[in-house]
């Protein structure tokens, strides 16, 4: 429970049940999350423009609601697969920006040595198995591993992310199928945040959202607010509650928005200012921000604490990534084979 | 006196790569009601590379169709949609996700036409974007179109000009048969004469972009050009390059090959598909069980991607598929001491 | 309406609506082909047992009304997409049998001149895009004909048939998305026949109907009596009949069952005799023979000499088969490319 | 004098193909409990083609498991089992179905090891039943192994004996790397010795089943057991041929195929896959670039699968593929006249 005195309760509207459910170092480490994946965008962005960064990447900035709420039920032991579009599920699983950053760099200190870049990015210990370059390709590696857990008779819960462009590839189909003849341990975590690059949803599925598909596999399936944490994380709770006792897989929509385009080539012709300008009102951060304040459950300069810590371990992990040495390229077939 | 050749057309008008596509596709669709494009953002994304740019406003979305992210049902439609007389046109957003599609273009695509005992033809183009040099890193950056030589009903080429990318994609949708096109990433910037109207480009045939005494380059696609860059590099050491441009993967012209290694009796073969069961392969295993074998003077060489995905790191990643410092390192080493 | 005295009509019970929708002539006509089918999967066996035919072959015995049932309404230049089984869909669309089983027995006179066999016969004049040995292959392929059936403004339907293994395929997935999305004049028919080879449709998915799965395109589905010819034939009718006007596409479930194992290596080890039994008594030409009789549509002896003519036919068609030359070895290679 | 080499064990037991790889699956399910087999029709039904016979009575639905037709799911699921801590084997029913899960094999099998920078590995096994001669046609029988010998991060095997059929599977599955595993569906009923006990064939050996001196013929699959038949009635003719048994696509064992080469001087390459772009292409291509390209005396020649989809008609279907006849004449042709 929140620090505050019984008056300052009081005089504060009760608190939503999602809220109220996330205790104050709960919150206090979803907020410093969602800090953290924004400036780790913004300066990856900045250092993309700067020419510090090659290649191309897909940010998730007005998303981090989604990212972290969904993590938050898990545990360290726990497993996700995430996305090209993953800086966000990395950092919420607990990944260490410096080394996310080193990668984003291509150095040899980065998570993958500098091999992967921002689409491969895995964090093994940490628990996560990998975004994916490929649209949908974690889906169906979720199956296996949920098979993994249960052969195994561990208690662990496997949560993949995707997109809703996704759910048009055949292998969304084929792992939602498995894991729900199974009853794996898997939590589908659907982003959707109404585009797939330039597709309009409306204009891609016949359904008007991606729950809509979850009765194909009698799968139980919820849609929230996706830039609402609280209601976010509850939603994960109750899936990944359900899936860790053995009840099998549910599917969560979280229904969100990206601000920045789809990658480094988009010009944004597939929509409207002011649908950006709509969304950019509802930014993730900025709302639970406001919230909390309102239920003082952090004062404004505590707020801006955690913000400025963020901010500071994304700027030492900028200079850690621009420190770290290149990948000695005398190297260059090392780690194609395991042995 | 080894010469650059003149392009084959005197056109001064110069296109990039991806604009001489664009005009190809623009010319089709115009002379041909049953032509359409169809992929992921080819509409009002202009395609992920702007290959397709305008279509959309020019020939309206009943025949530049953005489509949902379904790799294997795109290419089934394709294949669908040429058997009951339409001639579609597929962009494969990244030829890494054809990996997704083969189902449907080596079972279905091409094999219908044989299997029916010829009694229905699947005249499909499937557009390709491949090659590294971009930082995508391991799936989206390969050079897959090895696989695909492998399998008879298919044809593939591999533009390596602006020139011939319209040409050879005129070709291909002409063509009864489906066919691949791959093309390359960071070609669609390059520059070069297209003739205004349309034209073919013959598949099939490879193109000697350079002549020379001393040895044969066969090279395709962007190798092309660093191959020439590499052989304007040789002469001035007295090495006279002769550069062969394949164009074709499947059929390989093999006259061609055939006639110029006869002439320099030295085979170095350059490509950016993995080394190992690469095309280059199959071009030196022609040669070497042919007649021309016996005017080989030095082993045949093969110069392709390391046997490593392609990694993120853009020194790792170059070093990863032949630069032209390794076209020149390798022709001098079979020209001057007879190794590959 | 059939000619019976006003006196025999009164004394029958009156005709169900979906028998009585049936023409004599058409009824006359899926009784025969009915037969047909049967009669040439039955010679065809014949004459595997009898080393006469290699390979292996998908009987459908059981499922004729099924096949017979859904194509009932096409007409000649509607197309069609079979299966691996899929005699029966390639007899009910009007081929020759003789030309199928001359490709049976791998002959030039063969629809494919021997070069596909049983799983790839095609009969393109008659609308039959061809069997496909790829389970779900056929459905993709679908799209691209609806699609091209919209895009020449013609008022064609194309019908594709799957099994119920089938439906776990990320193809099927893609493809009922983008038929759904784009409005395609297609009629999904899927046989369901209670297995996948020897996987029980109950293990292989989660839900009890392949219908289930059609709300997550917003497509509407229909399941019938897969064995009742005139109850497919009057789903299949308003199936097509939607398509036809721009209605887009429908699901109809046949639920079926065969007889025979799944191909010549089955040894029914994943189901019982008594089921097989079951099924057989619920035979879709003899329980249709029944009725008609019933209904005084037909005479046994007008019923025994369809079936007699179908005998003939197929035998005739197996002397064609016989006779004709093989392929010569010359020309392996011909057709490879089209020119 | 050429002999036909004793069997590397003195096993006198002799199982089929078959059976070899159902104790090889049985033998390591019995010492790993995280080795599982999975697929369509592995389990009650014993396999399409009889493989895993009673291996679900055995072990139990647990690990021996039956699927739904997912084939891309599938392979998706041996990579996330094989990534935390299981060591599933796959069963694809028809090697051709697998291209359905090329993206899963290629895209993410092939190259996690890799990408995460060796933090991950995939020790996943797929077998493949391919090729030809079963009356089956053209999209259930063919032979695609060489796509898979052009993807750094697989390996690729291809045992034509009982023998090896056991070792190479248990090898594949002790590896930590993703392992193809071609069986061919001819030779399922095959025999041979085979050891009661667990053992290895290592991944990347070539076995010489036969010495001789005039030519070299390597061979895969059940290519070895026609240029066995053909080499004895080469010897008749008194051509003494050398055999080697390819076994592992990727990798190559090529320092036992060039001390064959060196000794014979000629080389003749036998597989099923189309001959184009076949393993035979990559071989010859090793050969022609080393340094034993000075010790052939003649062209290098291919027989390989001619460029067509598989027939159905048995007579077309035969001629598709290398027969021991064609083998015969080809060797004679290179010894006799110097062509390939
Ligand atoms: C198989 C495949 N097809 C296409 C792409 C190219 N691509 C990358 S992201 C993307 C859009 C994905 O949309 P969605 O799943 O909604 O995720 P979002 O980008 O919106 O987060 C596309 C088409 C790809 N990476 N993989
Ligand atoms: C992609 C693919 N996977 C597997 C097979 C092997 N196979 C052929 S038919 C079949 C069962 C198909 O079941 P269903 O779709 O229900 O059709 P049915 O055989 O019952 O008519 C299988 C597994 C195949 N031909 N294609
Ligand atoms: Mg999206
Ligand atoms: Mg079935």
């Amino acid at each position: 429970m929140p620090q505050m005195s019984a008056i300052d309760r009081n005089t504060a509207a009760p608190e939503r049940p999602a809220l109220a459910a996330l205790e104050q170092e709960v919150l206090r480490g979803a907020l410093m999350k969602m800090h953290l994946i924004r400036k780790f965008e913004e300066a990856a962005e900045a250092s993309y423009v700067r020419g510090l960064i090659h290649g191309t990447m897909h940010l998730s900035i007005g998303q981090e609601a989604s990212a972290v709420g969904s993590i938050l039920p898990l545990r360290i032991d726990d497993y996700i697969l995430s996305t090209h579009r993953g800086h966000g599920h990395c950092i919420a699983k607990g990944a260490d920006p410096a080394r996310m950053l080193a990668e984003f760099f291509g150095k040899e200190t980065g998570y993958c040595h500098g091999r992967g870049g921002s689409m491969h990015i895995a964090d093994i210990e940490g628990g996560n198995l990998g975004a994916n370059g490929i649209v949908a390709g974690g889906l169906p590696i979720a199956v296996g591993v949920g098979m993994s857990i249960k052969a195994q008779k561990q208690d662990r819960v496997c949560m993949v992310f995707f997109g809703d462009g996704a759910t048009n590839e055949g292998a969304f189909h084929e792992s939602l199928n498995m894991a729900s003849i199974w009853k794996l341990p898997i939590v589908f975590v659907c982003e959707n945040n109404k585009y797939a690059m330039s597709m309009d949803i409306a204009l891609s599925m016949a359904v008007r959202n991606v729950t809509d598909r979850a009765s194909a596999y009698a799968m139980p399936a919820v849609a929230v607010d996706g830039n609402d944490l609280p209601e976010v994380a509850a939603a994960a709770r109750a899936a990944v509650a359900r899936a860790r006792s053995g009840g099998g897989p549910a599917l969560v929509e979280c229904k969100t928005y990206r601000i920045r385009g789809h990658s480094k080539s988009d010009r944004n012709l597939y929509r409207t200012k002011e649908e950006i300008e709509t969304w950019r009102e509802a930014d993730p951060i900025s709302r639970l921000e406001t919230e909390v304040l309102t239920h003082q459950r952090f004062t404004r300069p505590e707020l801006a604490a955690i913000e400025k810590a963020a901010q500071q371990r994304i700027d030492e992990a900028l200079e850690f990534a621009k420190a770290s040495p290149d990948p000695d390229s005398a190297e260059l077939t090392r780690d194609v084979y395991a042995d | 006196m080894p010469t650059e050749l003149a392009a084959p057309e005197v056109a001064t008008r110069e296109l990039s790569y991806a604009e001489a596509i664009r005009e190809a596709l623009a010319q089709a669709m115009e002379a041909d009601e049953r032509v359409f494009l169809f992929g992921e953002d080819v509409g009002v994304y202009g395609g992920a590379f702007g290959v397709s740019g305008d279509l959309l406003q020019r020939f309206g979305p009943e025949r530049v169709i953005d489509t949902p992210i379904s790799e294997l049902g795109l290419a089934g439609a394709a294949v669908g949609a040429a058997l009951t007389g339409m001639k579609p046109v597929l962009e494969i957003q990244f030829s890494d996700f054809v990996t997704l599609a083969m189902e449907q273009i080596v079972n279905q695509a091409a094999k219908i036409h044989f299997m029916f005992g010829g009694k229905a033809s699947v005249p499909m183009v499937v557009r390709l974007p491949g090659g590294s040099g971009t930082g995508a890193a391991g799936q989206h950056s390969q050079s897959l179109e090895a696989w695909f030589a492998h399998v008879p009903g298919l044809k593939v080429v591999q533009p390596s000009t602006p020139h011939d990318a319209k040409g050879l994609l005129l070709a291909a949708i002409d063509d009864p048969n489906p066919v691949l096109v791959f093309e390359h990433k960071l070609l669609y910037k390059t520059k070069g004469p297209v003739p205004a109207e349309p034209y073919r480009v013959p598949i099939g045939s490879a193109a000697v972009r350079r002549a020379g005494r001393d040895i044969t380059i066969v090279a395709a696609s962007i190798m092309t050009l660093r191959a020439l860059a590499a052989a304007r590099r040789l002469a001035a050491e007295g090495i006279e390059t002769e550069v062969v441009d394949l164009r074709s993967l499947r059929p390989i012209d093999f006259a061609t090959i055939a006639k110029s290694v006869r002439k320099t009796h030295r085979l170095l073969i350059v490509y950016e598909g993995v080394k190992t069961m690469g095309i280059g392969a199959e071009i030196s295993a022609m040669i070497a069980e042919s007649e021309v074998f016996e005017f080989l003077e030095t082993p045949i060489a093969r110069l392709g991607g390391a046997d490593v995905p392609i990694p993120y790191n853009p020194m790792l990643e170059k070093a990863s598929v032949p630069q032209e410092d390794d076209i020149v390192a390798a022709a001098r080493r079979l020209v001057l001491e007879g190794i590959a």
